[in-house]
């Protein structure tokens, strides 16, 4: 049931990056411009890859913000984006999650659309005849041309489909920046993608949190404690944080260690596990690959949707769905590449038991949201700090910085004009 | 995996064995008794808990895929030491088991449902599918060799911490 | 929780009831004043069938719209309607689904109240005597008269029960109006009627669209497979759309025809399925009654809670329950005539199969209106589109048209005033 | 139905054919292997879904009525071609089997829990009741002569496809 | 209560008629049948409803505590003639029952969910927990001797009228 | 998801204590308004026992209104009450039940504090060295000082903790005033208390009904049988009715009888059992104890947010927490004295079979408050009737009367402005 939400009264010190007001993630009102601005105009959203549908006719279904869509390869191999929702009076037409077709057809009356979304039939549009007279059909200026699909922008960037329901959205690349892209082409430079399979969750949390936990180089070290105890993610590591000129972006890059005990990093902290030994470390057996160039860990954040993660051996793009102002879904694809060996594939699937739901590094993540969230609603008034490592935007050589997250709240300030 | 042979050939049992093997599996976890979960395995063990669609699709990703008893072990310290979370109780139902014999063992099948409950708050439906397991004679005992939780409820409501 | 709705404002071109705002299925201040202005005030609500409470005290539970009711026989066989809520301290004093009583009595505090709901009983009304003097008890001009329980205004009509919370309400054959109400009679024309039973369902959508879909005859012969392939409806049937001449109410009437392949009405409808026979055809063994004088189907939409159908030897009422905006229950009574034999009883219970949630011509219509439902909530700004047939309104020979869903919208904005 | 006669009366390898027949009667429609559905009933047999509200108050109304092996056929011929719904997993749970000998055959009663999950969606408690059958040798297995479906949840969630 | 031990020195007999006395006691609260319901126990004996954190801290409050057959025929006439409620159906589902004996009869437990349906409304996840339970002969039948329901379902959504 | 409330207009009519609109039940605004002036200003709030933390460091999670806190017992063995919020980023950080705790470590980013709610340790507060230089860490004006947990106020009064996030509210026994305080020390005379236990219910109705529940001593006699058929509390009984000055707090005060028939409160009574007896009467076993000077039974109310029970042997406090506008979980503290034999104990808890949501007195005061909820809900216009024993405010010398529930709300007016 919609309902009006309250009117957007922050007062909010200019500049005040590094203070969060609680409203931000609580506020209905927020949430329905954040929509509008980010998720349907202006920026581009992850929808999938590629590889996930190889062949013409493959669709596969997905969401930009709040919209359900349908990604499809046409019979020319071109990708299309189209909003599953029919013309005629609303129907959410695709129900099955993925498939191979020629034709989108909604079932309430079978009108029936090419995969680029262009209406191509309508059940007795020129009327039907009845002895000698012909009864009903569309009226003689219904035009076909005008009653197509939702028709989205798409870019696929070396197997990664974007897609904005602003066609006038500034390029892709561009949008991403040189900085970011720089990151993301490591990942993704044109390789084919071997999609391994999903992982799905929802988060009782403004979708912001999870923007803000992979711009947070802060918590890995202390929240995590395989991180900390193995040296894959601490404070006392070679670290950059590189962001976008605009501040919505980032790579968090760094580059494991060994672990172990450090009065810098682990005195005190809890999480800290000195004596922690594997029963089995194949889950750890991480090999190094060409293409990592040093860091052992990249985490993208393109704003608003999409995270794209290597850890070590292990890869995953995470799609970000808000489920209204306080909850979101959190799609993970893991993947590897098409020319792996039976070997690396192996080793990828054992450390995928780090990420995703039960992950040993990120169950808690989605846990620490969730009580985030409920931080929040009991204190509308309230603020959160964010003055790790100054209270400036910007990179860092060094990931003791909430950095990060104040430039992306810079950027949002500027777009919500709050 | 479609439905194994009439249990006919089965034992009666031996049929009661597996049933209490199901038993004793759900009631260690719902006590809260991780410790004796991996006990319950033999020492080369799979466990995987499997999303449905990644299942049905042929797709090789699990949300948990442990090799061994050793793995097992890890997860129940993660559980316990590592891995911040909300507490909450698990409560599994299990029904419809079905059992073939198997050279010294059994193949066998099981719908199961997991209420998850947090303090607090009501209880809620929190995950629901099947295992698909192969159970062997261990030491006069019976334990999984393999154990795999293919479950429908594929949207987790945020974590999955404990073992299905 | 109440929450206040966004306000209503609507671009919603004059008279252009071809085209319906999507914010009409999902804004909350829409739906309150739908409330008001249809379940409410100035229109009759179904809220059962006397059948259903032959003997003197007997009472059943209803709605009309979102407040709930109680229906019952006095011992002088009149039957009343009461809103279900105590004139106390608001108590919904009735629990029970169905029973027989001399009285309602609130649990809380126990007043009685007969079943035309006049208080009849306040406990300790005049104090309690203890030792000389007399403890508490209602103020004197405390008047049992003026704390009675809500009363409706009622109208039987051939055994149907129709209340209203509108005592100026028109009379309800004068609401009905000639046109649908000669349809209505044909059905409801003074036999004693034989409950079969009930059917529930939720369905998630808005409660107009349920009405749409009883007003749409151009999608039976598409969605429903049974229906194009079995010839119980199709588009070249012969049809009439019959609608009330405020165009609020209305009636769909034809005549089944044999089925099979037919260019005009089958040609690509992916739901017809040519070769499909049934194993047992028992469930379509059609046996025509003397009172059908002709069509095979009659299908009437009584605005704003009504549906009434005639499917070959099928007999229902549905009952439309709002539950919020997104939401409506949807109750299904079957039944036949009490001088029904028990081979006639037998047919109506085996052809109930194409009906009610898992019915094979309707499971699927409360598939469709969730996905309606969900294609609004992704794009507030958007209209549907109802072109089929004309832009215009009124009734029509044949089955090819929306013609009477404009009519309703037309209706509609009239007394919405929007 | 009240509770039938103690089981005793039912030999110990006859209550395990029986408990089985439930288990592949789940096992089928939550693998979604629909077109064996059929074949766990004889030729004639009678397959009903019943609101218990209708069911209690004598009232003959059944949300699917089927009297025959055919009847089930077209069933599966509509779920699987020409009912148009959103697909969704089901999970059977069932519990507490009483058997009691009937001439050849068994009577048999059990409570049944049925959760329904659509994709994306979190798993949701679909439909509750009980089964109160009729089960007949038949050609050397336990088939469904009779099967009642008697649901407390007489609020459907939209629609019932599957069966139950 | 830690799992009991095997129930291998259990007789096939014997556990199937724990089972059944299990499904019996589901039957007849489902069916309604409440005045069935005590004639389940012993003259002695105890019923006991508790809330599973006061169970585990060592607290003595139940939910429901009664002592004696005649407590039990006491409550049926509350929830009967007494205690105003809007009536629900319930389901109950019982799995992993786990047997040990002990002297002349047994020791039991077993995992359960109650389903709960308001008439006009959804089915719900209504109250989930274990049974743990001292199950005697009583004149040829099994009977409770003791019935403990630890529920995990800590927040009772309202009332709890009717014997879990 | 937060949204806006409908705007407060409500028509009540000045002073009309005697009517209450439905409106304050069901309205989001009013709600927001109650939990601003009643939870988290000018009031005190009930928290816990503090035989429930009995050792220093022992802690338990707890709420005022809808905001979770920590109630702990330090080293010094004084209790402190938190609120359950990080002062970093909001997290929820206490997420067990009870325990025993030296400091309260946040999971995110391992913020430490003290029982008192002081920050004590903040991880890379002044940074990380990294071979010459140092990295991140918090600004240099950074003040631990500044950034502790929001502490409460907290006052304990005879074992019963009480806090308030308003440190300039009137004292504590100030607030409750003397003529309940004398009650509330009668049980709470400073004895060491023994908790025997939780009982914990969601009550789907506005939390002003259960108090309006306990300050109605006209329904035990008519909805609870065993009240009025065993004599524990009736019409005909002696009592008193006693409201502290401002009209907020109250005292039900009364002396069992032995039930059975009388014309005067039996009458008509449908849920009186005139012949009813137990099978075993263990239940109702009650034994006079020397403290309770005569009356058999004393409810209090400690508005907003405490209900303290004696019924007989048996005694709870009774702890209501707001879950939104319509709902509120109800927290049972069952209890005995130190002191108390075995027998006394067994016969408390037998005793305790009365009381809880499954109590044979007070399970149906759930039911009821349910029901009163849906019939505010069906008419969101009209307004409750308590006229019982006048239209005037204050205490009464007998117990068939509403004037508790008038009292509350002229209370409620003043506060609220409404
Ligand atoms: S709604 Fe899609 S064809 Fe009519
Ligand atoms: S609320 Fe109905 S009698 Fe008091
Ligand atoms: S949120 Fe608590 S330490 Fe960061
Ligand atoms: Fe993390
Ligand atoms: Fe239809
Ligand atoms: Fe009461």
């Amino acid at each position: 049931m919609e309902t009006i939400p309250r009117p957007i009264e922050l007062d909010w010190h200019p500049d005040a990056c590094a203070r969060i007001p609680y409203r931000v993630y609580t506020d209905a009102a927020i949430f329905e411009r954040e929509l509008e601005r980010f998720f349907y105009r202006g920026h581009w959203c992850y929808v999938g890859l590629a590889a996930e549908i190889p062949n013409p006719g493959d669709f596969k279904r997905s969401a930009v913000g709040e919209r359900g869509v349908v990604v499809a390869r046409g019979r020319d191999g071109a990708i299309t984006v189209v909003e599953n929702r029919c013309a005629h009076r609303g129907v959410q037409f695709c129900q099955t999650p993925h498939g191979n077709t020629k034709t989108f057809v909604c079932p309430y009356h079978q009108w029936s659309y090419d995969l680029k979304g262009n209406l191509i039939g309508v059940p007795f549009r020129k009327g039907v005849r009845q002895g000698d007279r012909v009864n009903g059909g569309m009226p003689d200026d219904f035009e076909l041309g005008s009653h197509g699909l939702t028709k989205l922008a798409v870019e696929v960037w070396n197997g990664v489909i974007f897609a904005s329901f602003d066609h006038d959205a500034e390029p892709l690349r561009a949008y991403v920046g040189p900085e970011v892209g720089r990151y993301f082409e490591r990942v993704f430079d044109g390789r084919e993608l071997a999609v391994l399979g999903y992982s799905r969750q929802r988060i009782p949390g403004n979708w912001k949190l999870m923007m803000e936990n992979i711009k947070d180089p802060y918590h890995p070290g202390l929240l995590h404690t395989w991180f900390v105890t193995f040296g894959l993610w601490r404070a006392d590591q070679q670290s950059e944080m590189i962001v976008d000129e605009r501040g919505r972006h980032a790579a968090m890059v760094s580059r494991k260690n060994d672990g172990g005990r450090s009065d810098a990093v682990t005195a005190g902290v809890t999480s800290f596990k000195e004596n922690m030994v594997l029963h089995d470390e194949r889950v750890l057996d991480v090999v190094v690959e060409p293409w990592w160039n040093g860091p052992t860990v990249t985490m993208l954040t393109l704003f608003p949707s999409l995270i794209v993660q290597q850890q070590v051996n292990s890869l995953s793009t995470r799609h970000i769905v808000p489920r209204g102002v306080d909850a979101f879904d959190f799609v993970w694809t893991h993947f590897g590449f098409a020319d792996d060996d039976a070997e690396m594939t192996r080793r990828r699937l054992r450390q995928a038991n780090l990420f995703g739901p039960a992950g040993y590094v990120s169950a808690d993540d989605g846990e620490v949201i969730e009580f985030s969230q409920r931080g929040f609603a009991q204190h509308a008034g309230l603020e959160t700090v964010c003055e790790l490592g100054g209270r400036d935007r910007g990179g860092a050589e060094h990931n003791v910085t909430e950095t990060l997250i104040r430039s992306m709240y810079g950027y949002y300030r500027e777009v919500m004009e709050l | 995996m479609s439905a194994p042979p009439a249990t006919a050939f089965v034992s009666v049992e031996d049929r009661l064995r597996v049933e209490e093997l199901y038993a004793r599996y759900a009631c260690c976890l719902d006590d809260r008794r991780f410790e004796e979960w991996p006990e319950l395995f033999t020492d080369e063990c799979v466990y995987r808990v499997v999303p449905r669609e990644n299942y049905d699709r042929g797709l090789p990703l699990a949300t948990l895929s442990f090799e061994s008893k050793g793995m097992l072990r890890d997860r129940v310290y993660a559980i316990t030491e590592t891995l911040f979370h909300e507490p909450y109780y698990t409560r599994h139902l299990v029904s419809g088991i079905l059992v073939a014999p198997d050279g010294g063992g059994f193949r066998a099948r099981a719908n199961y449902l997991v209420v998850r409950t947090k303090a607090g708050a009501l209880s809620e439906l929190y995950n629901a599918g099947r295992y698909v397991d192969h159970i062997v004679e261990d030491a006069g005992t019976l334990r999984f060799k393999e154990k795999l939780c293919v479950f429908d409820s594929e949207l987790i409501p945020n974590s999955l911490i404990y073992p299905i």
